[in-house]
């Protein structure tokens, strides 16, 4: 390994296109400042159901609402689809016949375990409705909404964007838009595990406890 | 200086504000705001008077002195940190007294006891409540002089704040919740009163009276008012209709104008702060209504 | 216990041998399995008293952040993520001033608006 | 499908009454046929300037070129200098609003023309386009010609994202302007307040195509903030370290930081309201556990840093204007810096102060009412700074120095009522006054416009070529002073007298001599637009004897002077190596400027891209449809945005290679003119002889 590859995960670009490694840092960086802002978004949506859960005009609380065992379900689901995705990065980085198979294999693994994800929260908020927690019943409750259902969004949102590369590699093989694309999707499917550590912790957990 | 013009005009028009206080709390708030200006005008003047100063005696061709590569000293760099720091301390220290001292939700200082007052905003009037007295008024808040005024306000409607520039501080009123005010004037005397916060298409309508009187005076207001009709719940009803105090006026038939209710609802305040907080289709059936 | 050892050149880049890289990653993940575990199984059987549950959910999280943060986005303390650092840092700057000073603030009025 | 729900389904909410003529046609009334006309008037005025607009694209066949060479464009310089058109545009709207609410006023002494609702949606479209479509493309526009020049860049990071921003912001503005012709805009100000525009008392369009307007521009200014910062991260010349950029630069990595961070509040504020609107949410309501005390922090969240967004690039302007019409270097160049720094990062802790009055405890205003102040002290050192900047300069009073001198004497009159309003015991007997109106404006109008129209005319020769004529440059930046004094001093008066900001009307005959005064300014500043239309109209008529090909008409410092004017699209033929601050006046003096390079390089240039129109026109297609509830448009709107994403993905060939021969040839070319080009002292720059090449002030004889 020498210092010119690798700056951000898997960057492998090979040496001798020092042009096209700055071109990709500015993209990973550029990717990373979207994800602070985006990080404030979620953050403010935080505060605001802190301060909502007192608002719930007569309806239902956190304890009425909430269950514990699918979202450590999801947890787990999440957890793991970050660790796919790493062994993904790590396929396009190292592996010596730069073959494509296991990338993709990997990615597959990954896109599976998002949809899981965005499909059993799909499922959790149905779940909500039926027990009269929908948003237009309490302030608290459209705190609510807007947080959780914002990061299965976010989720939804990277596997598209994960199905869009895939379609590239198809296309193109592992090119360098490829590559770097998938660095900075990387950025935000970790990312997105961050936020979910925060939704839970607050909401599902703090409100359980 | 514009404030200067402003406090002349003042002195002529009998335009109460808080430079012409009529009131303890609007005194405090004059003699704050000289003393920050006077504070400000230390590092203004010098800019106002410099800055052509220099232009003028720097200027290309003019044969002054010339230093293009002149760009520190490190003594200007501590007055021109230091300058702004020691002014700002002194204008921080003003600040924390006076936001503690005026608060407006703390008790003015006086022996006598405060009347307390419940002002309700609505679209586009205000309802004054006199718990104590079991009276109210319309867009006409009376007290006596010798007593501080100890106001709870909320708002039927939207956000509104109420004002009173002659006797100082504002307060929000917002619907399902209420704030705090207190209030005081030197001597009997009439002043304008509004709304500062935007609420729609009669908000410059939405003027009233407060009204300092001597102790008898008062005391006669409120025998007067005492003898209206009650507040019922067609008054109400009429009250949180879009509408200024003279469509108001007009709606109870009220002839000349003031409207007075000799009788309250028990926690008529509290009433209206849940209603506006719980109701959520009567304001949507009120626009639908227009 | 001790984290893995990887090669960190004077860039400090997360790269070593694609095994050391591969073991961080499992690393990561072991490490935040075990940082969520027992927090669900403390809230689910109740282990611990109410307060004491809210420090170590709160404890959990923060540590779960700085995992995901070491082992998968691979922000180090030195070398070329710094840049990154500053960042994150900035907007963990920027989060507590904003989002404490929303707590701060509303719940500073809701105590004085005394609602119905 | 019957004809009727057809027409629902297509048409949505939209019908008859949306015209602006229709009331009046329909309820003729004294007052409604003066707004009905007034209101038709400018909408027919906005929608003839379109027609003469496709007209003499048409006649003059401009089309294609207007495509290619503009829409398309992904150069940073092109997408700057359409921001700053898009500014121009919107300011004269909203100037002209600005005049028939003063004129409303001065006559508004119980009663005036303007119906309530009118005066309602003339000063909620006011703040919300000079704010959003005047101040922010104006001030985006110009980091995006400037910064990239400055720092010795080719283009900004991300070119594509770049046209992105700029298709975004003008899909907002257009919304505004199309709320001219199917009405009403809002009433409920630019900081659209809660309850009151939610639906149960604003149940029409207005506060609609207030949110999707702001929100629209709000996401393209975070984007534009985003490429700014990882500009300035990545794409400095070699050598030019941070210390060593150009003031300005600091400036715009600061404001882009402000960006990146304080719109997504703003983007969260108008989302919560649209779910309040549309789905029955509860976040701002009064009802159902809504509270309307969280839109006011969330909204001055992003409302405060917005007011060093709008600030600190006019900051930047001026000290390269003082300092390169002083002929001297900056003064403080560290202090500056880090005076920017500080009062970035402390914009952040301050947003209280705009609703001191909203009942929280003394001492928690006491803490944001002191912070306000700190923000004073960096604020002051930067007002130093820029007077020893003249202090031993060779100060030339062209327009840009006549907009700084202006600036300097009334920012810190501005400053000072500031921090009366910092106060917040003060605040409890001003705020919602015209005292609050007149400190704002005299921030924003010395602070962020002058600073603006100095950047217009000290940057425009290096954009087109050739320098905008003097004298009505003079007239102009003089009316826009006197003008803007007697236009808001009077409100600071109006203010302590207790009036009440946006009414309509007054009954106290005291405010009259005031407004009349007031209107008088407004007149004047409606003058100084008049004549920077004339100056432009001259400048461009007599452009032949204004060039300056050589490209450093001011004797200018940084490093966009160094290049030909107008810039060639690849700003540098190879890319400057820095050593110095003040790099292109460090070079002249020591005779090494205008140095050919030993080598050149093939330069590869981002193609064009329909990617940003596609993106605007999808943008406006999905805004337009969630307010009038074509929900079908909407969709179709947000499916063509995706799809052009997802559809660039696939492109692979995205970048244009200029050969190097071809820019030795250009280069060598420009630099064989320059070296027969003869130079020019100071004096004589407002001359027909300045042609770019200046005799540094330093080698003056004197």
């Amino acid at each position: 390994m020498n210092t010119e590859t690798g700056r951000h995960p898997g960057l492998n670009l090979g040496s001798g296109h020092a042009e096209a490694h700055g071109e990709a840092e500015a993209l990973v960086f550029g990717f990373w400042v979207f994800m602070m802002s985006d990080l404030v978004t979620f953050g403010l949506l935080l505060a605001t159901y802190v301060t909502m859960l007192d608002n719930l005009a007569g309806g239902p609380g956190p304890k009425d609402l909430f269950e514990l065992k699918p979202v450590f379900i999801e947890t787990l689901v999440l957890l793991t689809s970050s660790l796919t995705y790493g062994m993904a990065i790590l396929s396009l980085k190292h592996d010596p016949g730069r073959r494509v198979q296991p990338v993709l294999a990997w990615l597959g693994l990954t896109l599976v375990l998002g949809l899981a994800f965005v499909a059993m929260e799909a499922k959790d908020l149905h779940a909500l409705l039926a027990k009269g927690g929908a948003p237009q019943r309490s302030g608290f409750l459209s705190a609510f909404w807007a947080l959780v259902p914002l990061h299965a969004l976010h989720v939804t949102a990277a596997a598209l964007w994960l199905m869009a590369i895939v379609a590239q590699v198809w296309r193109f093989g592992l090119d360098t838009p490829v590559k770097t694309a998938l660095l900075r999707l990387g950025v935000l499917w970790h990312f997105l595990d961050v936020v979910w550590i925060a939704i839970i912790s607050v909401v599902f957990l703090g409100g359980l406890a | 200086m514009p404030p200067l013009a402003a406090f002349l005009l003042l002195s002529g028009c009998g335009v109460e504000t808080f430079l012409d206080p009529q009131g303890p709390v609007a005194a405090q708030q004059r003699t704050h705001f000289w003393l920050v200006t006077a504070l400000m005008a230390l590092v203004v003047l010098p800019v106002l008077t410099l800055t052509p100063w220099l232009i003028w005696r720097y200027r290309d061709r003019g044969g002054a002195d010339y230093e293009p590569r002149w760009a520190f000293s490190r003594a200007w760099e501590v007055a021109l940190w230091g300058g702004p720091a020691l002014v700002v301390a002194v204008l921080a220290a003003l600040l924390w007294i006076n936001a503690t001292r005026l608060d407006p939700y703390a008790p003015l200082v006086s022996d006598a006891d405060p009347l307390r007052v419940q002002a309700v905003g609505y679209d586009w009037k205000w309802l004054f409540l006199y718990p104590d007295l079991g009276i109210a008024s319309v867009d006409l808040l009376a007290f006596p002089a010798a007593r501080p005024l100890e106001i709870e306000l909320t708002s039927a409607t939207v956000m509104q704040s109420f004002f009173v520039p002659a006797l100082g501080s504002q307060i929000y009123a917002m619907g399902g919740m209420s704030t705090w005010l207190h209030l005081g004037a030197d001597a009997p005397g009439r002043f304008g009163g509004e709304n500062s916060q935007y609420n729609g298409k009669g908000f410059h309508m939405q003027k009233f009276e407060a009204v300092a009187m001597d102790d008898e005076a008062f005391e006669a207001w409120a025998r007067h008012a005492a003898t209206a009709p009650a507040l019922d719940a067609a008054a109400l009803e009429a009250l949180g209709r879009e509408g200024v105090a003279s469509d108001l006026a007009r709606a109870l038939d009220r002839q000349g104008g003031e409207i007075l209710f000799g009788g309250l609802p028990d926690d008529l305040f509290a009433r209206v702060m849940s209603e506006t907080a719980k109701a959520p289709m009567a304001a949507h059936d009120r626009a639908d209504g227009q | 216990m001790s984290a893995p050892v990887e090669t960190e050149d004077e860039t400090g880049t997360p790269d070593g041998t694609p095994q050391q890289e591969l073991r961080s990653y499992l690393w990561g993940y072991g490490l935040s399995l075990l940082l969520t575990l027992p927090v669900f199984g403390a809230v689910a059987w109740d282990w611990l008293p109410r307060a004491a549950l809210w420090w170590a959910i709160g404890a959990a999280a923060v540590a779960q952040v700085a995992v995901q943060f070491r082992f998968f986005l691979h922000i180090r303390l030195k070398g070329q993520a710094k840049e990154d650092l500053q960042l994150v840092l900035f907007t963990a700057l920027i989060l507590a001033m904003m989002g404490g000073g929303t707590i701060w603030i509303l719940h500073n009025l809701d105590g004085r608006m005394g609602g119905p | 499908m019957t004809l009727s729900g057809f027409l629902d389904a297509a048409l949505g909410r939209l019908d008859w009454n949306a015209l602006p003529f229709w009331e009046m046609v329909a309820h003729p009334s004294a007052s409604s046929i003066i707004n009905g006309l007034i209101a038709s008037g400018a909408a027919g005025v906005m929608v003839l300037g379109a027609l003469v607009t496709v007209w003499a694209l048409t006649r003059y066949s401009l089309w294609g070129a207007l495509w290619r060479d503009w829409l398309t464009s992904l150069d940073h310089k092109k997408i700057g200098i359409m921001y700053i058109a898009l500014a121009f545009v919107m300011l004269a709207r909203a100037l002209a609003e600005a005049s028939v609410m003063r004129t409303q006023q001065a006559v508004g002494l119980g009663g005036g023309f303007l119906s309530p609702e009118h005066f309602g949606q003339l000063f909620s479209t006011h703040g919300t386009i000079m704010i959003f479509f005047m101040a922010m493309p104006f001030l985006t526009g110009v980091i995006n010609f400037v910064m990239p020049l400055q720092i010795g860049a080719r283009d900004v990071a991300f070119p594509l994202l770049n046209s992105v921003s700029l298709a975004l912001t003008a899909a907002g503005a257009a919304l505004v302007m199309a709320s001219l012709l199917l009405t009403p805009f809002s009433i409920g100000g630019w900081s659209g307040y809660p309850p009151f525009t939610e639906t149960g008392y604003s149940p029409d369009v207005g506060p609609d195509y207030w949110i999707w307007a702001v929100t629209l521009s709000s996401l393209g200014t975070t984007l534009a903030g985003m490429n700014f910062a990882v500009t300035i991260y990545k794409k400095r010349a070699p050598g030019m370290t941070m210390f060593r950029m150009p003031l300005f630069c600091w400036t715009a990595l600061c404001v882009s930081i402000l960006m990146i961070f304080a719109m997504p509040p703003l983007t969260l504020a108008t989302s919560m309201l649209a779910l309040d609107r549309y789905l029955d949410f509860h976040f701002f309501t009064n009802t159902g556990g809504g509270d309307p005390m969280l839109y006011a922090n969330m909204f001055w969240l992003f409302g405060h840093p917005e007011v060093y967004i709008l600030i600190l690039p006019a900051f930047g302007v001026y000290s390269e204007v003082i300092s390169t019409l002083s002929g001297k270097k900056l003064y403080g160049y560290t202090s500056l810096a880090l005076a920017t720094i500080c009062i970035a990062v402390l914009s952040f802790t301050v947003w209280v102060h705009h609703f001191f009055t909203m009942g929280q405890s003394a001492s928690l205003n006491a803490v944001f009412g002191i912070a306000t102040m700190l923000i004073g002290i960096p604020t002051g050192v930067k007002v130093y700074d820029w007077m020893l900047t003249l202090y031993r300069g060779r100060v030339r009073l062209g327009v840009p120095m006549i907009y700084a001198a202006g600036f300097l004497m009334l920012f810190v009159i501005g400053g000072a009522t500031g921090i009366v309003l910092a106060n917040p015991s003060l605040d409890y007997v001003t705020h919602n006054t015209l005292f609050l109106v007149a400190h704002f404006h005299n921030m924003l109008i010395p602070g962020l416009l002058f600073g603006m129209l100095a950047a217009y005319a000290f940057w425009f020769p290096k954009a087109f070529g050739f320098r905008l004529e003097e004298k009505w440059g003079r007239r102009a930046a003089v009316s826009w002073i006197a003008g803007f004094i007697l236009a808001f001093f009077p409100l600071y008066g109006l203010g302590l007298l207790g009036m009440p900001r946006r009414t309509v009307a007054f009954f106290e005959p005291a405010y009259l001599p005031f407004t009349l005064v007031a209107l008088a300014g407004a007149g004047l500043v409606l003058f100084a637009f008049g004549c920077l239309v004339a100056q432009l109209v001259v400048s461009i008529r007599e452009r032949e004897r204004r060039r300056v090909p050589a490209g450093d008409p001011w004797d200018g410092r940084s490093l966009e002077w160094s290049i030909p004017a107008p810039a060639p699209e690849w700003n540098f033929a190879v890319l400057p190596k820095v050593e110095t601050r003040d790099p292109f006046t460090e070079a002249k003096e020591q005779g090494r400027a205008y140095r050919s390079p030993e080598d050149y390089e093939d330069i590869g240039m981002p193609r064009n891209s329909a990617v940003g129109p596609i993106v605007g026109v999808a943008g406006f297609a999905c805004a337009f449809g969630l307010v009038w509830y074509m929900w079908w448009l909407a969709s179709l709107g947000a499916l063509l945005g995706l799809g052009a994403m997802l559809a660039r993905g696939f492109v692979r060939d995205t970048v244009r290679v200029i050969p190097a021969a071809e820019v030795r040839k250009a280069h060598e070319g420009w630099l064989a003119m320059v070296h027969a080009t003869p130079r020019i002292p100071r004096h004589e720059e407002n001359t027909p002889a300045n042609l770019g090449h200046a005799i540094p002030a330093s080698q003056e004889e004197q």
